[in-house]
């Protein structure tokens, strides 16, 4: 199954079996989305409960939030997270604070779903990714599909939830194939262990993760060591508890995220690993990123931009043996 | 309107009224902070609108201590919210501002100009979806006419043909800019007049403001999609406490009491409904005492216990995977 | 319209055209990639506003090859634009849907539906204070007509009575969405209405395009502010390269056709111009031979240096703290 | 000079000399702007160069770009960050990245300044800091100003640099008393060595800085060490040469800031510490922040999200007796 179909799947099997469920967005319904992730629902569901919207990512989002409010649980779609900066003022100052403003009187049972990241030669305005400015606010749950499996349960969990959660997925990974384990369930806030490992933890999410992956067996060849790869799934909150068993194993810490280096949200996990487990690292903490430039066009300058396979090899290998491995 | 109505109405406006000048004095002497925005002439707006509106959500933004009341809400849990108490509404974590009561469809609070109005189209299409009548009413100033949330909403509220009552309290300022220096004309309906119908009503009679609402009502009842209506209106005071409003002139602010809509309503029990003025003086007095015993109320209120700092972040208890 | 204007505007409609259908092949072959949108069906309306705008600025969207090289944009540095090349119009960091050129007062890049209408406005308000009579023209689609940034600049634009021509191409969808699926009416020159003087006009039609500009143009020079036209028009190809369009009967795309601009812009250079067939192939090699001679530019140029990569994040040599 | 008062001289000489200066905002104009930074200037300069907008926070922005693309140079005044996620869109997909994408040919020679943070009781839509979201942005220069002189010379070489600047103030420190010595220049991107001592780096900025100047006495008794306080004044570009050599000296690194914990600006300073100066560090740098809730409006809750001069000592105090100071 595509990464698309089983976000389509999900979205199906909830709207099949509560009729409150509804999904907005622009080119959502009868177009089947930009990138096909609503394909077929128009069709089942009607124009009721797949709202066509015009392009005003504001009101998609401050729409969803008043739909939530009248009791229904919307999904809403924004073509990518460069568009959502339009819908921030809803999605910070609306979707995350109204339940903690009304103490609790307000529920905002809703999705908002997008993607991000470098896909190919967009140019900066469709490039970015801004998972740090929103995994940081809350009052916000912050899931990052970058598996197939995940991608099925953590939206059909998003879906179900009272809380308002964003679902960011990644442009390049929507034909991404795998196998969805229909039977067994999964706690969406729990960080997923890719690779088992005890000397280097690598931690990542979304296409990141595959890039890690691609990289690996390059890594453990060349410093002799044994790399444990986790994929993050949730931003916020974050799923410390794995991460802490982790670094107690191998005592170093890498994170690889596409988004810019500055401020970028690995900043947020070197953070904590030093605070709380500063003397349990054996060696500096690494953070592999983006440049921090705007995403170029020309594809040699964009690959220049963001990590690659070679590019983590070449930096972890480096970083190794700068750190006695 | 029966007499009983008129009365209600002219109660809710005294007691309005005399909210404000008491939520005034207290944030003087500092029980009250933040920016508290008193409704003091517009009482016939506020009142009317939430007693024609009377079934449906109703949506609005800051200045909304007032209609909270004539909401339902007890005079005693918004004065407590706006001394951050336990008791108060939103438990002494919204304030003044953020007075969101469900139970009683009322969302009024928001203190991003404009920013409930995409909420209240949402809402509206939830009611649609839900096979409901009673609709939405938004509520919002002129200032708020020039955010391009205001136009999203008014088109996504023709498009989609929603329940959806826009009604602006149009008093001319927003903060201390006139309005006719930032928008080309002082009718802020014209905005509306390419997606729906629009009305226009006089602010200070709280008759003619309950009439329009109700004609507006029973148009979204009969499915004949959004209305715009605009009421005209003056705030006495400044526009938040922090605000002295001296760039209103003394003749301006004349012209404008001399409308005043308690003195207007008050003429209007006593001319067209007999009413006495021994009756007057009990309602008066009845209001009086409502907002002493809010005031006393909020005053004997203790102050939120430091665990609610973390409490309603996520939902408890909610069909969640947090805890 | 002299006939030699008119001669003008055939060519950069068939080079627009031909340039469009060159850039398509080459996507198809991956010298070009990210989104490609097509201004084929359009070419009147892009080659007649930047003929009839002729001096002022120019503000526009993604779909703007055709505009920038009728601005006067080399073929080659927009073709080795879209293919990324050191020697684009903006050495291949911008891509397509970013061709900017202030020497030519042509700022044809903006990915951000509606992103650019604020800027125009602002950029009016400079020429305003800077006692300047050309003034702006903002271009935009019909699906831009919806979002919060277009009204804030119509709003805006007539407050301030700035010398700002809105220039709406109407093709009556937005990617997949039909535009009276989301919006109450087709005309969206009505959305206007309350703010500034509106005209349509057919943008299948080079010379009535034309002419209608050259009146709002003038209408800015006069001082009168703001004004809206609204052209009708038919893309042929989808939204971009990753879009089949196949939401449109065949029907509709033959009507359609039936008008094309070019068609019909050479009907009026042969019947009202007396243009001969010669002259006519004449121009059209022309335009062959520029296309051909902006691919073989664009193949032959260098990619951008890496250390371009790190260039203009900040302004170098500039007025600035940093180096 | 009260640090409103050193604001509004900065605007006010430098529109004294280039006439392309112009000022545009909400009540900006005629009303003199909300913290009275811009009063006296419409009078001066009239409103053709003191632009009085609508409520339309993108537009004030947008705005602001097209003039400056049309040769002005504008000062946009947002009356709080909490109104700028209104206009995310136009700084970062435009203010941020039009002189990248164009390759240099846009400059956008302008400033957006507005407060943030906590002031008093006016609850999370008006109280929140955003920094980080802005610091990350590749293309803009952002400033945050503690201090009074400062104030004036960081402003005024704002308003006359050829890149867009964010200049982020602080709500409560409009009334802020100091000296303004104009005789001497500054660098707007070099921190400020706000004390000198020998132990700890304690690095800052905003109101924070005061708070931590009036923390620092007693836990100077309380540990028998010296503190080190730097405001770092700009937050892109960071000026890390600065925090090197006081860390080299140090060893020790805490960061204090006023905005959520959680990915908050500080996580940056921590990441980049440890990654180049892993080795130097003599104990788990530390991070002072908000707590990680949407601020509230009741007062007591209100200095409970916050970091305060008694919490920055006891966490300080804390922490230094735990890593053996
Ligand atoms: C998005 C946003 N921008 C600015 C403000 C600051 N502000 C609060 S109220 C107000 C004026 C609103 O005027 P109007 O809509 O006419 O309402 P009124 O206060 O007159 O009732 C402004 C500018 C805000 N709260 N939100
Ligand atoms: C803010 C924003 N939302 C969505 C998109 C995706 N998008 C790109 S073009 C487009 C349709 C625009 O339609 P219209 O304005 O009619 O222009 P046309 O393509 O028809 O020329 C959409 C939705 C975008 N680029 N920006
Ligand atoms: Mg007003
Ligand atoms: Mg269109």
């Amino acid at each position: 199954m595509l990464y698309r179909e089983a976000l389509n799947r999900a979205i199906d099997e909830t709207m099949a079996i509560d009729s409150n469920i509804v999904v907005l967005g622009e080119d959502i319904g009868r177009y089947g989305g930009s990138y096909r992730v609503t394909e077929g629902l128009f069709a089942k569901y009607g124009e009721k409960r797949l709202m066509d919207t015009p392009i005003a990512e504001m009101s998609i989002v401050g729409n969803a939030i008043g739909m939530a409010i009248g009791g229904l649980r919307p999904i809403a779609e924004l073509m990518t997270v460069n568009f959502a900066l339009l819908a921030f003022d809803q999605i910070i100052n609306h979707m995350a604070k109204l339940h903690y403003m009304s103490a609790g009187k307000i529920t905002l049972p809703m999705v908002v779903r997008f993607p991000q990241g470098v896909s190919k030669q967009l140019a900066s305005q469709h490039s970015e990714s801004y998972e740090q400015m929103l995994a940081s606010v809350p009052g916000l749950i912050v899931l990052a599909v970058s598996d197939v499996n995940y991608a099925y349960h953590a939206l059909k969990k998003a879906i179900l939830m009272d809380d308002p959660v964003i679902v960011i997925e990644h442009e390049l990974l929507y034909n991404k194939k795998g196998n969805v384990d229909f039977d067994r369930d999964i706690d969406p806030l729990k960080a997923r262990i890719v690779k088992e490992g005890d000397d280097i933890t690598i931690v990542s999410y979304l296409k990141m993760v595959d890039d890690v992956m691609e990289a690996v067996p390059q890594i453990e060849e060349k410093l002799g060591k044994q790399c444990e790869v986790i994929d993050l799934c949730a931003l916020n909150p974050i799923d410390y508890q794995t991460l802490a068993l982790s670094l107690k194993k191998t005592g170093r810490l890498v994170v690889v995220e596409e988004d810019h280096k500055k401020g970028g949200f690995g900043s947020q996990v070197i953070s904590w690993a030093v605070e709380e487990l500063f003397y349990t690292l054996d060696a500096s903490p690494l953070r592999i990123a983006g440049e921090d430039v705007p995403i170029p066009y020309n594809r040699k300058l964009e690959l220049a931009s963001i990590p690659t396979p070679d590019k983590i090899v070449a930096r972890i290998v480096t970083w190794g043996e700068q750190n006695g491995l | 309107m029966n007499k009983l109505l008129a009365e209600e109405i002219y109660y809710l406006m005294v007691l309005g009224r005399k909210f404000e000048f008491s939520a005034k004095e207290h944030y003087m002497k500092g029980d009250i902070s933040g920016f508290l925005h008193l409704d003091i002439g517009q009482e016939a707006l506020s009142v009317s609108a939430m007693k024609a509106f009377d079934r449906g959500d109703v949506f609005s933004g800051y200045r909304v201590h007032v209609m909270a009341i004539a909401r339902g809400l007890s005079p005693k849990s918004v004065m407590a919210e706006l001394f951050g108490k336990a008791t108060g509404v939103s438990r002494g974590k919204g304030g003044s501002m953020h007075l969101y009561d469900p139970s009683h469809f009322f969302y009024g609070g928001d203190a991003i100009v404009g920013g409930h109005l995409p909420n209240a189209v949402g809402c509206a299409y939830a009611r649609k979806y839900q096979g409901s009548e009673e609709g939405v009413m938004a509520i919002f100033g002129d200032g708020a006419t020039n955010c391009g949330a205001f136009f999203e909403s008014l088109n996504i509220a023709s498009a989609q043909n929603l329940p959806l009552l826009f009604l602006c309290e149009n008093n001319g300022y927003a903060i201390g800019t006139k309005i006719t220096s930032v928008t080309p004309f002082l009718k802020q309906s014209k905005k509306a007049e390419p997606y729906m119908r629009t009305m226009e009503v006089d602010g200070m009679d709280a008759v003619a403001v309950y009439d329009a609402l109700k004609e507006a009502q029973k148009s979204l009842h009969d499915g004949h999609g959004p209305i715009f209506v605009e009421a005209f209106t003056c705030r006495y005071e400044g526009h938040s406490m922090s605000d002295p409003g001296s760039y209103r002139t003394q003749l301006e602010m004349q012209i404008c009491k001399s409308q005043d809509p308690i003195d207007r309503m008050k003429k209007v029990l006593i001319e067209q409904y007999q009413v006495d003025t021994a009756s007057l003086e009990t309602l008066e007095d009845r209001a009086e005492r409502a907002v002493e015993e809010a005031v006393d109320f909020a005053l004997a209120s203790p102050e939120p216990d430091e665990a609610e700092l973390y409490q309603n972040i996520f939902c408890q208890g909610c069909a969640n995977v947090i805890s």
